[in-house]
């Protein structure tokens, strides 16, 4: 009984509850570029931005629906290439302020997704994965042969500053730029959300789960993955508007089975289970995409390990690894996690990070020209020649992987006493 | 005419090239039910192991041992990283295995660098074996095609012809049986795995010196593989057979033929725009059959999905 | 240890992001161009160059203005359009005032605009385009800006060159075109038909087709078609892995005539080719490597090859994009306000340690140089790519190519 | 007043084997019909015949009168038949209160709707609420379906077959694999569950049959041997010679 209030008590404040979180981002994206004022700082967000928004949309398929698609990226590329060319419409564009262009780019690749809607979504897992990447692989080679949609391999470019001025902003600057993208990237975050909570929403779920089941109980599975299908592709077209507006530009690379395959990493990567996942992995995947390859070249090979290392190890993303302490959290035992977690991570850190300089020092050894034997790691420059630096780094890997290992079990111990309520409070 | 004869052969080589991957694929699929996308990945390792090898012990020793090696290499992924994923689901599966794809592209990129490898037909096959009117066909042309010819048969003896086969084939259809009946159902999906890939290890040593050995190469031939064991229909030898003589054909002919869809257009009575460059379907008449040859197969795909879900031979939904 | 991977990498991240900051006295470039991915090699090589050029030519000599040194930055663009433009902006807030790129039309088509509209917005830290190697002829005609300088001949001169080449010799009769199916390949095949048509009317264009870029596994049936049409020369505009394919196969299949195209030298594709495109492959380019035209070019090409004993200097004009930027910095007397900089870039006539003048034209800021035609040999090669013993040698010479061509670029002038 | 549902000389082959061969069955309304027979004869190929999971070789299927035939599985249940399954099928993932709201939205008229918020809906809330009162997991509404106990989980598939409204109910084993206490609670749930409604059940257990239904049809090799009321079913000969007898000498 006790259990029952405390549940009717908790929707009870459900409400106020619920939009907490929307009104902290809301902050969090007003104060984002107080922060960050470099131009450069403000286009990475605006990049992270519209990954967001693209991968919040490919997760109503992969995430809501259970719908693997191995060639989205071509809904936000015919979005985004739609809105370039209405760019290009002088008097048309003159007559719109540019906030309301991505409805555009949404319609377009609502109006794609509907076409290959209609027949790719009779079947939900390898069916449908062999027929978005079929259809992928088609509009990305259409790309360079219809050149008067596609402009061919240079895409086509536009100029949103000749759209009507918004309150007199002709979005000259990066920053009015971002303000315009934060502003569509709270609102299809908030619709997304919200049409998971719809009939059709929860239906996703249902079939996702469990599709005989849910034809049993009036639904068709095939149009219930159609409407989220066509949902995502508006979202995922919205994206892609916002790339026009931020970029100008649209090419080939919008559309191609990369862009496709990053979006799914993205998603994966922040966790398919939870609405937030994807934002967390846009997040993460932009920083290693943008700042990581500042600094090393083979950044790519960091992210493809980390990939494959989530896909084994944390089915459930960035974001199931943070939901993962919520029960801890719940029964108030979560300080406890906090000493062992330091034991173990840190020297697993060093760890990795010792790994990371053996394979630095290996790459730079094996590719670098002769002759140029300094590099320079973690701000230390030193001779990739010498027999120093080898010993340093196998000692750090050697050393962080024993002590990890060695303190591994206090730290599941720990986590087992997190997770099991005190019998003192029962 | 002669032309004909001279693209047959090429498409020929092509096809069996696709079905030494494919049936890997396909036999890898229809046991474990996960699409292995990284299927073209070890196609790569096989081609530059074989040149790795071939730099110190010559290319017959690399077509010897580099298919091993990927085998070995692929048994260990099934054991240490696949059979780990199934516990979470097929899509898990497929994810990792995509993920496998892109990080053997960096690794290979990491250990042999960016370029082309100079890794070429072995001396001995440095010739012409006869001319069509004037078209040579290379004697290693037909060295490919006896190749894949005698691993088709000797695949098809030992599915059909051994016990192991027999286990095999039980083992695809009814694991849960075959486990009860006493046999090592892991280690059967394991060697399976493991021998899948070591065809798909074959294919790159020999097709390494001729199409190039470079770290785009598992990518260009990547989703295609997936098209043909789909059209084939999954799981089935004999359509993955058809399946990628049909693609290599299909490519072969409309590369070598300047078919053009103009001339189809005026055909079923479209009349040419004039000017052309002004209408907005410029891009749509002046298509030709060479520039949509490479996704030709793809539009073959989506319509045998969608009307024949099951492919050309398969017995099961893919 | 699960746990601790996400960690260990966040933890690198923030570490990555602190150091990204920094700024220092020189004047930087900003060279945006693949530096991972399939054309890293490219990249990589291109960088060496510029900053061997950087060093050797400028900082060695005391720099420009009142001693102040070149500095050669990379931005790894991915050679993707939306990659480039963020690294672009990165580069403009790091205060970086020169961009160099060349590396793919496409990625110059867009920063070009991006550069143009940038300076239009921000008439406060303008940038220059300083483009090497992007040869799309578009760029200095229909897209031209004020911002864009491009020092390498574009698509048309080449192709001029090459045409000149072949109605030189009355043995070619029939000639097949085949490229790329995407803007460059379009360019280089229609060039190729008009000049012919111009020069020699009486050649006939036995196949004029295009590929789909980067997608073909086997170039067999196209190079069947070529063998049967009976073809005494073949034009393409490829590049990369499939200037390699194409090559390799119609040479493989019986094909004994030219090929003259514009990328089949360095970043492996030399070593590739070998012994195969030895009497076959002519290469269309500007700075003659073989033999080497001054001692200057001679010792300069050794240093680099000191230094980087992998590299090529395989895009010799490089040397000229630092000599010219140079002396027009100097000229200017400041290397901040970029449009004093730009107006003396404009017209001005450099000589080249490869040879010849180099003429920066003023109506369309396309560099007017000597355009050579170079054969794939192993003979009488000082300087191989490479390393593989093969490289490239001078055979015919245009001097200051297409120096009177039309352009339709219509420069609006700060 | 036409049957609840109708079966019309059904038919159904899987290759060259016929599974049903010809049966003819009327179950009226508001009766609690149970179909019992041995292992193979046939019992779920029925079920899923009726409910169009399989399309019949031959015969007709006629729900209220109206003809079944060609209809997929959700136009069958938008008419008013809904079925649970002989092995448990509910959405694993989703909390037990999820479960029960997914399968009220249909007959609440809710359809493809993507602009009601289900939160937000009264009805939905208190209609899934009261079925979960029903069927006694009121205390574990918040739980992922897959973590219930098996007895749990069948309630939950009984809960979720009749949560729709549907008035014609089919339920597939209900009872299979529980134990006794397990089973009285199910059998007291679905005669709760099904008052006013058709039911049509298949079932081993004989307890469960005799205590449950109206009336019984014997299924064996595909045809109904023997049709009628609990007590005339097991003083059948035909039904003691071919099944019944040793199903009752092992009761006893």
């Amino acid at each position: 009984m006790t259990d029952q209030t405390a549940s009717a008590n908790m929707r009870a404040g459900s409400m106020t509850l619920s939009l907490m979180p929307w009104i902290v981002a809301a902050l969090v994206l007003v104060l984002l570029p107080q922060i960050f004022t470099a131009n450069s700082a403000i286009t990475i967000m605006n990049q992270m931005a519209i990954t967001i928004i693209f991968a919040l949309a490919y997760n109503m398929l992969l995430g809501q629906g259970g719908m693997l698609s191995f060639g989205h990226a071509v809904y936000m590329g015919v979005g985004g290439f739609a809105c370039v060319h209405i760019m290009n419409m002088d008097d048309f564009f003159a007559s719109i302020p540019l906030v309301v262009l991505p409805i555009f780019g949404g319609l377009f690749g609502m109006g794609l997704a509907t076409i290959v809607g209609s027949f790719s979504t009779r079947k939900a897992g390898t069916v449908f994965a062999m027929i978005s990447l079929g259809v992928g692989e088609l509009i990305a080679a259409c790309s360079v042969i219809i050149v008067a949609f596609f402009g061919g391999e240079e895409g086509i470019s536009g100029d949103r500053t000749y759209a009507m001025p918004t309150f007199g902003v002709e979005f000259l600057q990066q920053i009015e730029v971002y303000y315009l993208i934060a502003f569509w990237l709270l609102i299809s975050a908030a619709l997304m959300y919200l049409f998971s909570r719809t009939p059709v929403g929860r239906m996703a779920n249902a079939v996702r789960d469990n599709p005989e089941r849910a034809e049993f109980l009036g639904y068709s599975a095939r149009w219930v993955r159609f409407y989220s299908f066509v949902a995502s592709g508006f979202f995922a077209g919205i994206a892609g508007g916002l790339f026009a507006i931020n970029y100008e530009i649209l090419t080939e690379e919008n559309l191609n089975a990369t862009s496709s395959g990053t979006i799914l990493l993205v998603t994966f990567l922040g966790g398919v289970g939870f609405f937030f996942g994807p934002i967390l992995g846009a997040i993460a995947f932009t920083l290693l995409q943008t700042v990581l390859s500042l600094e090393t070249e083979l950044w790519a090979f960091y992210a493809g390990a980390l990939f494959v290392a989530t896909v084994m190890y944390f089915p459930g993303g960035l974001a199931g690894l943070i939901m993962m302490h919520v029960p801890a959290i719940r029964l108030g035992k979560g300080s406890r996690l906090i000493l062992p977690y330091i034991r173990t991570l840190v020297p697993a850190a060093i760890c990795i990070l010792g790994a990371a300089a053996l394979i630095e020092m290996i790459f730079h050894y094996r590719h670098a020209f002769a002759g140029d034997e300094e590099m320079t790691l973690f701000w230390i420059t030193f001779n990739s020649h010498d027999v120093l630096p080898w010993i340093v780094a196998v000692g750090l890997t050697l050393a962080g992987f024993f002590t990890a290992r060695a303190t591994a079990p206090a730290l599941l111990e720990a986590w087992g006493d997190a997770n099991t309520p005190d019998r003192m409070q029962v | 005419m002669d032309l004909v004869l001279v693209n047959l052969i090429d498409g020929l080589v092509t096809g069996l090239l696709l079905f030494m991957l494919s049936a890997g694929l396909t036999l890898i699929f229809s046991m474990m039910g996960v699409l292995n996308f990284a299927h073209a990945s070890f196609y790569m390792l096989g081609a530059y192991f074989a040149y790795q090898i071939s730099l110190a012990f010559g290319f017959w020793m690399g077509l010897l041992i580099a298919p091993i090696m990927v085998g070995l290499l692929g048994a260990g992924v099934e054991r240490y990283g696949l059979r780990r994923v199934h516990q979470y689901g097929h899509v898990p599966e497929l994810i990792f295995t995509f993920g496998l794809a892109l990080l053997i592209e960096e690794v290979v990129q990491f250990i042999w660098g960016k370029n082309q490898m100079a890794y070429d037909i072995p001396e001995v096959l440095q010739f012409t074996a006869f001319s069509i009117a004037g078209n040579s066909i290379p004697a290693y042309k037909i060295f490919m095609i006896f190749i894949s010819i005698a691993i088709f048969i000797g695949l098809l003896y030992v599915l059909t012809r051994t016990r192991i086969g027999m286990i095999i084939q039980a083992a695809l259809s009814y694991p849960r049986t075959v486990e009860a009946l006493g046999h090592n159902v892991p280690l059967i999906f394991m060697g399976v795995f493991g021998v899948g890939t070591a065809l798909a290890g074959v294919a790159g040593v020999i097709a390494g010196p001729v199409l190039g050995t470079f770290p785009g190469m598992a990518f260009v031939l990547g989703s295609i593989v997936f098209v043909t064991i789909v059209i084939g229909g999954l799981g089935s030898l004999w359509g993955a057979l058809v399946a990628s003589l049909l693609i290599g054909w299909l490519t072969t002919f409309s590369k070598a033929y300047n078919l053009r869809m103009e001339d189809f257009l005026t055909f079923i009575g479209f009349s040419r725009p004039d000017p052309i460059w002004d209408s907005a379907w410029r891009d749509l008449w002046t298509i030709t059959s060479p520039q949509v040859a490479d996704i030709l197969p793809y539009i073959l795909m989506i319509l045998i999905l969608i009307f024949r879900p099951y492919g050309l031979f398969g017995k099961r939904d893919v | 240890m699960r746990k601790s991977f996400k960690l260990g990498v966040s933890a690198a991240l923030a570490l990555a992001i602190s150091a990204a900051a920094g700024l220092a006295e020189n004047i930087k470039i900003a060279f945006i161009d693949p530096l991972s991915g399939p054309f890293a090699s490219t990249g990589t090589n291109g960088l060496h160059q510029f900053e061997f050029a950087a060093e050797t030519m400028v900082n060695a000599n005391g720099g420009v203005l009142d001693g102040q040194m070149f500095e050669v930055v990379g931005f790894d663009n991915k050679i993707s359009p939306k990659e480039s433009l963020i690294q672009l902006q990165v580069a403009i807030d790091q205060g970086i005032r020169f961009i160099a790129q060349g590396n793919s039309s496409g990625v110059a088509n867009a920063l070009t605009e991006a550069i143009d509209k940038h300076n239009r917005r921000n008439p406060d830290d303008r940038v220059l385009f300083l483009n090497y190697a992007a040869v799309d002829p578009a760029l200095t005609n229909d897209k031209c800006n004020f911002w864009h300088f491009r020092f390498d001949a574009n698509a048309d001169i080449k192709m001029d060159a090459i045409t000149d080449s072949i109605a030189a010799n009355e043995e070619i009769k029939k000639v097949y075109v085949i490229g790329q199916d995407y803007s460059f390949g379009k360019a280089v095949a229609s060039a190729a038909v008009r000049f012919l048509g111009e020069k020699r009317p009486d050649i006939e264009i036995v196949g004029n087709e295009l590929h789909p870029i980067g997608k073909v596994k086997d170039f067999t049936p196209y190079s069947r078609k070529i063998v049967a049409s009976d073809a005494d020369a073949i034009i393409t505009g490829n590049w990369g892995a499939d200037m390699l394919g194409l090559g390799k196969s119609i040479v493989e299949n019986g094909y004994t005539g030219p090929i003259y195209t514009y990328y089949a030298a360095g970043s492996g594709i030399t070593a590739a080719f070998g012994e195969t495109g030895k009497g076959t492959i002519r290469l269309v380019g500007e700075g003659q490597v073989n033999p080497p035209a001054s001692d200057s070019a001679a010792d300069y090409y050794t240093a680099f090859k000191e230094k980087y004993p992998d590299g090529n200097v395989d895009q010799s004009r490089i040397t000229n994009v630092i000599g010219m930027l140079a002396q027009a910095i100097n000229e200017a007397g400041t290397a901040d306000d970029v449009v004093a900089v730009a107006y003396a870039l404009e017209g001005m006539e450099y000589e080249s340690m490869w040879g010849g003048t180099v003429l920066m034209r003023e109506k369309d800021h396309q560099a007017i140089q000597n355009v050579h035609i170079h054969e794939h040999t192993d003979e009488d090669i000082a300087f191989d790519y490479d390393n593989s013993g093969f490289g490239i040698k001078v055979v015919k010479t245009v001097e200051m190519a297409a120096a009177e061509s039309e352009t339709t670029c219509n420069m609006r002038r700060p | 007043m036409t049957a609840a549902l109708h079966l019309d000389g059904l038919r159904k082959s899987f290759g060259k084997t016929e599974i049903i061969r010809g049966v003819d069955l009327s179950i009226e309304r508001g009766e609690r019909h149970a179909i019992i027979g041995p292992n193979g004869a046939g019992k779920s190929t029925l079920f899923n015949l009726i409910t169009g999971r399989f399309p019949q070789s031959d015969g007709a299927v006629r729900l209220h009168g109206n003809d079944l035939a060609g209809k997929a599985p959700y136009e069958i249940n938008r008419m008013g038949l809904s079925r649970s399954f002989q092995i448990t099928n509910i959405f694993p993932k989703m909390s037990v209160f999820e479960n029960v709201r997914c399968s009220l939205l249909w007959s609440l008229g809710y359809k493809y709707s993507f602009w009601h918020m289900v939160g937000k809906s009264r009805e939905l809330t208190e209609g899934a609420e009261a079925i979960l009162e029903q069927i006694n997991l009121t205390n574990r509404r918040d739980l992922p379906a897959g973590v219930l106990s098996y007895a749990e989980q069948r309630a939950l598939e009984i809960g979720i077959t009749i949560a729709g409204g549907a008035n014609v109910i089919m339920l597939d084993e209900p009872t299979a694999g529980m134990s006794h206490s397990e089973t009285d609670y199910i059998v007291d749930l679905i005669r709760k569950v099904t008052e006013d409604k058709t039911l049509v059940m298949v079932e081993h257990d004989m307890g469960v049959v005799f205590g449950l239904a109206d009336r019984i049809s014997v299924l064996v090799y595909g045809e109904i041997i023997a049709t009628g009321t609990p007590e005339t079913v097991r003083a059948d000969p035909k039904v003691q010679e071919a099944y019944l007898g040793e199903a009752l000498e092992a009761e006893h």
